[in-house]
């Protein structure tokens, strides 16, 4: 019997099946469509595995190849991780069953080589425990997100994967400056490793690397100013993939970004500079959303804005804050993964994705409206969906210990938060109200594609309404990494 | 028990007995004025019985019909809340601020029953009233509240027996009484302020419609609307009386000298009117309320 | 030293490239040569003057002499990488001339705001 | 006895979506179903009468309590929302027909927000309280763009203003969590009892501006009547009767339930014996009722013409609330039970009369009062009431509210609350004159009274408004008596009234009305028998000579008081929607100017901006980790 319990497998099942689908695709033909379905399946049978050792140890590490840290790459999953990389399988998971009703152009085993390859990297990206396996899995992601955002091949998508390949190469490179000169500081590339030995480095020392590493994180974690790519590129990709990049790539980087920060760059004063980093990203994420009349670059922006907001509960740099992070967190993968599934059904009954097109949509297409529905409300903020309790959690976090800067970002936040919510309820009374003019024979989406939608609305409404695990566990893990849990667990472990 | 009945039976005939009176004279010295020898004093009465005796009586409807009992029954409850010669009666069932409204009962009853009419004369009429309600009610409140606020009470009974011996208010709060006596004035729709019957722009107004036993009802109502305004006055301001002689010549000497302004002035109109009760009365009602909270 | 100087300017070179150009060709260009700077500054800081390859078996090496062998081997993966963004990039501005007909990034906006 | 209060929480959202599922199966079991769960929950909420319940624990949050909890004034708004709720449902029974409008969720969501409403009075906690608040908000808001075109921009704005609201709320509750890490309302007023009085100030103003956007007060109300004129007849009573009234509520707990007056009182100074917080508030809710008076009664549109009597007389619900005394409090929420009814009946009959006619321009309407008898009847009580005229219901409230502000001396607020009701004679009278009274237009000869279903709910409020008009008694049971646990001195009363001493003049509504009803008797006996009246035509009528046929507009019913207008020509010039729409178009200016200059599309521009924040990064790196 193999022990399924071991993080690895994470990451291997997807590669094995990139692999697999890229080189059966020639004679599988149409059968390849269900390969991802299959990986991810087993990547969720293994992130649930996985759970009670978590649950009892607090950490499970893996090593590869026979060698003991800190020479071996390791694999750890924290509690956090395990939860994020469960949500990663999920949304993997239903997106690539919504794959095989939604993508009928060709190369498919290509774009669904690379779809489970972009999924694979977000897994390794989240639960890895060495420094520059983190660099590979950013640019494994990255250039499955190239193809898979210029996948269309028409004019825009062309242009937005450019767009994005070289601000994402250019990133990745800025990332791996980082990291070597952690290397060349500390000599090793084992996070727990490097985080004993960073203790003795100076403030400067440690700031390089780690302006480095954010730079380069930060242009995937769709953080302002380094988000440029972000409005053209989600638009542009297959809804699926939107919803993958949106729904975990961004978080995804940002968990990278917290876990660095936390366990590698012990320092308190650079969090001021992040919180104004977060506020801008909330700021213009949420004011052009508001303007657009595209519906798919209005999820974009409203991801930068998300992205801003969690960005800016983990820039407290306290439990609570990081709690309300991973709280906002978990909500946004699974309602804004949610809507753009949502949406790309949508749009490929309207044939536009232009909002004032979507007129009428909410009684031709009811349950994904409703669903839709309910995914807004959640990024709103409106109680009882999840999101309300992870906004509550941020502003209480914020207001903790209150300056005026902080009473001050708390009011900014609410007031994009009013701005989230003029242009979501924009969208659903133009869905539920609007009069459609040109005479559209539109019917609901296919079952295959309703079925991903409601199972991640499914599981939005279970968290919304039985908030307390949730919640308890995030209390958990953020109490572990400010902490520094992760670094002795790791350490009794052998993580080392 | 016997007496209650007794009271509830007299006090509305002596009201309309003393409205009526004031109607008959009113005539007469109008005409005096004028240089007329005018109609016989009791004319009034005949104009009554001969309106209530018509045999040919028209109607729009009930609610049309139901304007004139209203009014009157509006006016007959407010007379109740009136004390009058040392006789309470209800008074303890509403006090001053009920009183106000109570008073409004007649009129929108009225209003009610006009503008089934259809007549744009009759909702004109009513427009007008309303409106020039709505002006006088400014500073009629205020001085009723300075009234109130003198007596520390709101009940009408304890303000006239606070006045007794010739504490008067009009001694103590002579702005608030030459105020009220501009309200009860234009309450009472003499020149300058007969803007609602106006009979050469509106035809009578809210009565262009009725005739008859209608028309009979709405005369009696004007008794008792004269009897009313002229009344409280006298209760806020000039102490009430102990018997009824005192009190009719008190209601005399008001009534008198408002004929004296009557039929000597010309016309508002109604904004004009509104914004003159909500100039000069408002700031002088104004200046004594503050003088009373002050004090 | 001179390694790191040298490296540093390479990635400023591409930088320069990447921000002034015009040409998608050139824009390439430079994220190359900031690739290439990258990798010559994961070399250099493994590098040991005079050092030789860490083979234990070999008599007579001290560790002072042994280059480092790890970043050679993070070095070999960073150019994997990069060879395989190249040429999705290539692949991407072919694409890019048969839709917009120039090789102007300036010309190249259809998507904004 | 308890877990009641989590069932009756729960009974209208199960009801909803019961009747949601129902309504798949026929349009009759959707109908049932919300009757049958809307009546359930106004039974439930009869088991609580004068009960008091403290602290039923549902659940927990970040270390809060979350809490349910009744008392005699949950209870008074608890009734107004079981109730009114019950009775929108039967008529909308009667209104909202398939054929005129979708109906899949109107139920349901009619239900929701009964359901959060509840929650909203229940609540024993700031975190459920807001958690309800919000709910309340959007599902109310699907309600109103049920109305169709226009409504929608109406609901915009209203859901726009409450989130706004609701988030000024949410500093205050965020403010409070972290300074006691706990919200129950008890907790609460432990924490603002030992806090300084700026924390109280912000805190109150912070709640006051959520719950007046809700409540419609002066310069928050621009929502209001857009949203009540605009939403479907069914929608508007509740909205007007019900939902400002929490509003109404939540001011109550904060004030009373948190602070107190002799709170208030030590932290600040006082106007009038009253804190200045307090003044405030009382100037804000008197603001309100005058310009909403005068904007009212320039209304040429039947509902929007309700709506701003709405924001007029929830001044006065929140000028008694505001005022810390028995009397003055004990009137504010009295009016807030008696505004719910009488506002919740004429726009039931308004809505009656839209259902027959299909217009709710006043100038389009007219002589109704011979089609639609009973409507009329109902809504002249309606008015009655409304304009506080004994011996109907709204009369004794608003008695208690100037009673208690003579009391104090304030007399400026005295002035303002009088002329807010003898401007309600202006334009209640323009509301039943231009619909019922006069001409009737032709095109409406063939109208007939609305079926039972609509009548029904209509009677109920109507004989209510009689009823509590006559028997103050009856609500003041239940409101001295939650006022008590509020630390408010019992005011003395009776049955029919208030007897001296309890305010400055005493009050029957019995005696009042037995004279009256006496009076009209004898004048009507005294019209009988005098000789019998001839009915003639309408249009057989003085009219200088001219002959009126009903082809004719003859009736006067356009610009009723064009005259008045100009009286308060300046007064009405004055928009603060104006400012917001200034302030909110500029808003957008300047987003969207900064928007098109950040993502220009370009990508050597995107590129620069990773060099600069590299630069940044590299400048603080040579500063030594300061950029300041």
């Amino acid at each position: 019997m193999v022990n399924l319990a071991n993080p690895i497998l994470l990451v291997v099942i997807p590669l094995f099946f990139t692999f697999l689908i890229a080189l059966s695709g020639s004679f599988l033909k149409s059968g390849v469509k269900y390969l991802p379905v299959i990986a991810f399946a087993l990547n969720i049978i293994v992130s649930l595995a996985l759970i009670p050792e978590v649950v009892k140890n607090g950490m499970v590490i893996a090593t590869t190849a026979g060698f003991k840290p800190p020479f071996a790459i390791d694999m750890a999953v924290d509690k956090l991780g395990l939860f994020l990389s469960l949500i990663a399988s999920l949304l993997g998971f239903v997106a690539s069953v919504y794959n095989l009703f939604y993508i009928d152009e060709e190369p498919q085993e290509k774009f669904h080589a690379l779809f489970t390859l972009l999924v694979a990297g977000l897994t390794w990206m989240i639960i890895t425990g060495d420094i520059f396996n983190l660099f590979v899995a950013f640019e494994v992601t990255s250039i499955a997100a190239f193809g898979l955002v210029g996948f269309h091949r028409d004019k825009g998508a062309i242009e937005a994967g450019f767009k994005y390949l070289v601000m994402g190469s250019i990133g990745g490179s800025f990332l791996l400056i980082g990291i070597i000169m952690l290397y060349a500081a500390t000599g090793t590339l084992n996070i727990v490793d490097i985080a004993q030995k960073t203790s003795n480095l100076t403030f400067q020392q440690k700031l390089f690397p780690f302006a480095m590493i954010f730079t380069g994180l930060g242009i995937e974690g769709a953080l302002f100013p380094l988000n440029a790519w972000l409005p053209d590129a989600h638009p542009a990709a297959p809804s699926s993939v939107s919803s993958i990049l949106s729904g975990i790539m961004t978080t995804a980087a940002i968990y990278a970004i917290i876990r660095l920060t936390n366990t590698i760059f012990d320092f308190n004063q650079i969090y001021f500079f992040l919180m104004i980093f977060a506020l801008l990203t909330l700021i213009f994420g949420e004011v052009s959303a508001f303007f657009q009349k595209d519906i798919k670059r209005m999820l974009a922006y409203s991801t930068i804005g998300q992205t801003g907001l969690f960005f800016f509960a983990f820039s407290l740099n306290t439990v609570n804050g990081l709690q309300g992070a991973f709280m906002q967190m978990v909500n946004h993968s699974l309602s804004k993964g949610m809507l753009f599934l949502v949406v790309g059904g949508m749009i490929m009954q309207v044939g536009s994705r232009n909002i004032d097109d979507f007129a009428g949509l909410g009684r031709k297409m009811k349950v994904s409206s409703f669903f839709l529905a309910i995914g807004a409300f959640s990024l709103m903020g409106l109680p009882p969906f999840f999101g309300f309790w992870s906004k509550l959690k941020i502003i209480f976090a914020a207001l903790q210990n209150a300056n005026a800067f902080l009473v001050a970002s708390v009011v900014i936040i609410l007031l994009m938060s009013v701005v989230e919510g003029a242009y979501f309820f924009k969208l659903l009374q133009v869905m539920y109200f609007g009069k459609q003019e040109k005479d559209v024979a539109v019917k609901e989406a296919s079952y295959g594609m309703l079925f991903s939608v409601v199972v991640l609305g499914t599981v939005l409404l279970i968290i919304s309404f039985y908030p307390a695990p949730v919640i308890n566990f995030m209390h958990k893990a953020a109490a572990e990494i400010i902490n520094k849990n992760y670094i002795t667990l790791a350490l009794k472990l052998g993580g080392l | 028990m016997v007496k209650m009945i007794l009271i509830a039976i007299v006090a509305p005939l002596l009201a309309f007995a003393i409205g009526l009176s004031f109607m008959m004279i009113k005539r007469k010295f109008v005409a005096r004025i004028q240089r007329r020898y005018g109609p016989t004093i009791i004319q009034p009465i005949f104009d009554i019985m001969k309106l209530l005796l018509k045999e040919d009586n028209i109607s729009h409807g009930i609610i049309f019909s139901l304007g004139p009992i209203i009014a009157i029954a509006g006016s007959i409850l407010s007379v109740f809340f009136i004390p009058i010669a040392g006789l309470n009666m209800l008074t303890g069932s509403g006090d001053l601020i009920a009183l106000l409204y109570i008073m409004a009962i007649g009129s929108l009853g009225m209003a009610l029953g006009a503008g089934d009419s259809a007549n744009p004369n009759a909702s004109i009429g009513i427009s007008r009233a309303l409106t020039l309600m709505f002006g006088y009610d400014l500073p009629l409140v205020i001085i009723v509240i300075s009234v109130a606020l003198q007596y520390h009470t709101t009940d009408l009974s304890a303000i006239v027996a606070a006045q007794a011996n010739g504490h008067w208010a009009l001694w103590s709060l002579p702005l608030s009484a030459i105020v009220g006596f501009v309200v009860t004035y234009g309450a009472l729709g003499e020149h300058p302020f007969d803007i609602i019957t106006a009979p050469h722009e509106v035809a009578t107004g809210p009565m262009v419609e009725y005739g008859g036993k209608h028309l009979g009802f709405l005369m009696i109502n004007h008794a008792f609307h004269l009897y009313v305004e002229i009344a409280l006055f006298v209760d806020l301001f000039l102490g009430g009386a102990s018997n009824i002689f005192i009190f009719y010549i008190k209601m005399f000497a008001v009534f008198f000298i408002m004929m004296m302004f009557d039929e000597v002035l010309p016309r508002f109109k109604i904004d004009d009117a509104v914004r003159f009760f909500w100039k000069w009365p408002t700031v002088v009602a104004l200046i004594s309320l503050i003088i009373v909270l002050v004090k | 030293m001179i390694y790191y100087v040298g490296s540093f300017l390479l990635i400023a070179l591409g930088l320069y490239a990447v921000i002034i150009k015009k040409n998608l060709i050139k824009i390439l260009i430079g994220l190359d040569l900031i690739a290439s700077g990258v990798n010559l500054l994961i070399i250099s800081i493994g590098y040991v003057k005079g050092g030789t390859a860490p083979i234990f078996s070999r008599a007579g090496l001290k560790a002072s002499m042994m280059v480092d062998p790890i970043p050679q081997a993070l070095t070999l993966t960073a150019i994997v990488i990069d060879a395989s963004e190249m040429a999705l990039a290539v692949a991407f501005v072919v694409l890019l001339y048969k839709h917009y007909g120039t090789l102007d990034i300036k010309k190249i906006r259809s998507l904004k705001w | 006895m308890n877990i009641l209060l989590e069932i009756m929480l729960a009974t209208p959202f199960i009801g909803g979506l019961l009747a949601f599922i129902g309504g798949k199966v026929h349009r009759w079991v959707r109908f049932a179903v919300a009757v049958t769960f809307s009546f359930l929950t106004l039974i439930e909420a009869f088991v609580y009468y004068n009960v008091t319940i403290k602290g039923v624990v549902w659940g927990s949050l970040f270390g809060s309590k979350l809490i349910l909890q009744t008392n005699p004034i949950s209870w008074l708004f608890l009734f107004i929302v079981t109730a009114m709720s019950f009775l929108i449902v039967i008529f909308s029974i009667g209104d909202m027909e398939e054929d005129r409008i979708k109906l899949d969720s109107y139920y349901m969501q009619l239900l929701f927000v009964e359901g959060a409403m509840i929650g909203i009075v229940l609540a024993g906690d700031l975190i459920t309280f807001f958690m309800f608040w919000e709910i309340m908000s959007w599902t109310s808001y699907f309600l109103i763009i049920y109305g169709g075109k226009k409504s929608v921009a109406a609901g915009y704005k209203y859901i726009i203003m409450s989130i706004i609201g609701a988030y000024s709320m949410f500093i205050a509750i965020a403010m409070l969590y972290v300074k006691a890490h706990s919200l129950v309302y008890a907790d609460v007023a432990t924490t603002l009892a030992h806090s300084s009085a700026t924390f109280v100030v912000w805190t109150v103003v912070l709640l006051g501006i959520g719950f007046f956007v809700k409540a419609a007060i002066m310069p928050l109300h621009t929502w209001l009547p857009d949203a009540h004129s605009e939403a479907p007849s069914p929608v508007s009573p509740l909205l007007s009767g019900v939902l400002i009234k929490m509003g109404a509520y939540g001011l109550f707990i904060v004030l009373y339930g948190f602070l107190s007056v002799q709170l208030a009182g030590n932290i600040m100074p006082s106007v009038f014996s009253t804190p200045i917080l307090l003044y405030i508030i009382q100037w804000l809710a008197a603001l309100s009722i005058v310009l909403a008076t005068f904007l009212a009664i320039m209304q040429e549109d039947a509902k929007r013409l309700l709506a701003y009597s709405s924001i007029s007389q929830i001044g006065y619900v929140v000028l008694g609330i505001a005022t810390g005394t028995s009397l003055g409090v004990a009137g504010g929420l009295f009016h807030a039970l008696n505004h719910a009814i009488f506002k919740g009946l004429l726009f039931l009959a308004v809505g009656a009369v839209i259902y027959r006619t299909g217009t709710r321009n006043l100038s389009d309407l007219g002589g109704l009062v011979k089609k639609m008898p009973y409507t009329f009847t109902a809504l002249l009580l309606g008015i009655i009431a409304l304009a506080g005229v004994p011996p109907l219901n709204g009369f004794v409230s608003k008695w208690m509210i100037y009673e208690a502000l003579l009391q104090k001396k304030e007399v400026f607020l005295l002035i303002m609350a009088f002329i807010g009701s003898t401007g309600a004679f202006l334009y209640v009278y323009r509301l039943i004159h231009s619909i019922f009274l006069g001409q009737l237009p032709k095109k409406y000869e063939n109208v007939k009274d609305v079926p039972i279903l609509m009548q029904v709910p209509i009677w109920v409020l109507a004989v209510s408004t009689i009823i509590f008009g006559i028997f103050p008694g009856l609500a003041m049971n239940v409101i001295v008596k939650g006022m008590k646990l509020f630390g408010f001195k019992p005011i003395a009363y009776t049955l029919f009234g208030f007897p001296q001493g309890t305010a400055m003049g005493a009050l029957k509504v019995i005696n009042i009305s037995a004279v009256l009803a006496i009076a009209f008797v004898a004048a009507w006996v005294l019209f009988l028998i005098l000789s019998k009246s001839r009915k003639v035509s309408q249009y057989d009528n003085y009219a200088a000579g001219q002959v009126v046929t009903p082809e004719l507009k003859y009736n006067y019913s356009f610009g009723f008081y064009m005259s008045f207008g100009r009286v308060i020509k300046s007064i009405l010039k004055l928009g603060i929607e104006r400012i917001y729409n200034y302030w909110v178009d500029a808003a957008k200016i300047f987003g969207d100017y900064y928007m098109r200059r950040v993502y220009t599309g370009n990508l050597e521009t995107y590129n620069s901006y990773i060099v600069i924040v590299v630069t940044i990064a590299a400048a603080a790196i040579l500063l030594g980790g300061k950029l300041w």
